[in-house]
């Protein structure tokens, strides 16, 4: 496992490769999240990301191993940017290789759903109307809710 | 053993009271992130409006979420601040 | 919406680049399927993918256009390769950018599973009891169905 | 016009029967896809074993995939093979 939170740009293809050497791999699922230069109907010139340093990393850990106990998954990278960042540019990166598609799929989305909802990262745009802290979207909680298990009953 | 704990604060909570940590001590009587949020809200102005009640605020514990009723005890590190929006 | 069959390598980090080079993109979804080195408890030492020329293309496309229906996708990848493969080598990949995640990750895993059942390619193993024809499996037929949508009412 | 058709067989089909692409003329009568499979399955010897009922085998014409109820008309490119095994 794979959890780095950092300033610079990472590599995809050498992050995937990497994944993909053990040969008892057949899938790699990825998702790569990228600065949009329109958001919420204005136009973003740059983004700053801020994060909480030391919970991240424990957070994004948290998400991979719950991901982990439920899929079985042979290796996983989640790379996530923080500062400033240019529309077109690589934010976040969540790679997840396992024996098989269904599994390495399932992974990386919960991840990437989880992650949005339960890692402390905040994004502030730049707009031409000026500064503005990205608001949490109600999709999100949706997305995430999606992958509740069941409550077990009380006994 | 010590009475303070650590307080942090993000993004815009952190822009609102113009800080991002501070100790403080813990006064008698306030033993969960709820109380804890109501006692520094109690201090006026910014954080006022920080922490206004009707914001929807999240807060960790010691580098895990936790919801409102959470206990904080002496030693803590705690963390206020808004929906997480990364990814 | 690129689509290519051949026997050469492809590199996944060069395609997820390409499809986000527009600044309207906020996420690419992608998988790359290797070859492993076990399949069905027997150890496999290469694997000849035959296809059927014309048809493999068209196939791709037809599944590609029917995600691009019902998902938001601004750019596809799909890259198939056959001939001779060694275990780890890579076999497919499939990369999809939109504008947001929801789309990328559906349209990437409803293509993934329609190949796996529509377009027409196969796979031999070399293993040390000899050659074989993979058989397909239920559970790709029980992945494909799950996107099948709910047949209209005759009128 | 032309009343033959072009037949294309696949992996272990192509393997079985040791051919890979034949013209053949359309018999009358021969209108579908089970028909057709049926006529090259009387030929018997590695044909009545490639094609056997009893195998699950997917067919196209002019390069989709087709139920065995489809048409095949003269001029037809039409394929037999085992399910495919891509990806």
């Amino acid at each position: 496992m794979k959890i780095v939170v950092q300033r610079e740009d990472f590599d995809p293809g050498a992050e995937i490769a990497a994944l993909a050497r053990e040969t008892a791999v057949g899938a790699v699922a990825s998702f790569v999240g990228l600065v949009r230069d329109e958001n919420e109907g204005a136009r973003v010139g740059a983004m700053t990301l801020e994060h909480y340093p030391g919970m991240t990393e424990k957070a994004i850990r948290a998400i991979v191993g719950e991901a982990m106990r439920r899929w079985q998954v042979r290796g996983c990278t989640v790379i996530h940017r923080v500062g400033e960042l240019k529309p077109g540019d690589r934010i976040v990166l969540v790679a997840v290789a396992s024996a098989h598609r269904g599994d390495a799929f399932a992974a990386c989305e919960f991840i990437m759903d989880y992650l949005k909802t339960r890692a402390p990262f905040w994004k502030k745009e730049q707009t031409a109307q000026g500064e503005r802290w990205v608001e949490a979207r109600a999709s999100d909680d949706a997305a995430a809710a999606r992958w509740q298990e069941p409550a077990r009953k009380a006994v | 053993m010590t009475d303070t704990i650590r307080v942090l604060y993000f993004a815009s909570v952190r822009e609102k009271v113009g800080c991002d940590a501070e100790e403080i001590e813990l006064p008698a009587g306030v033993t969960t992130i709820a109380a804890l949020r109501a006692h520094l809200r109690a201090r006026g102005g910014p954080w006022a409006e920080a922490l206004g009640e009707s914001r929807a605020l999240r807060a960790a514990v010691n580098q895990e979420m936790v919801p409102p009723t959470a206990a904080v005890r002496p030693g803590d590190e705690v963390a206020f601040f808004p929906p997480v929006t990364g990814g």
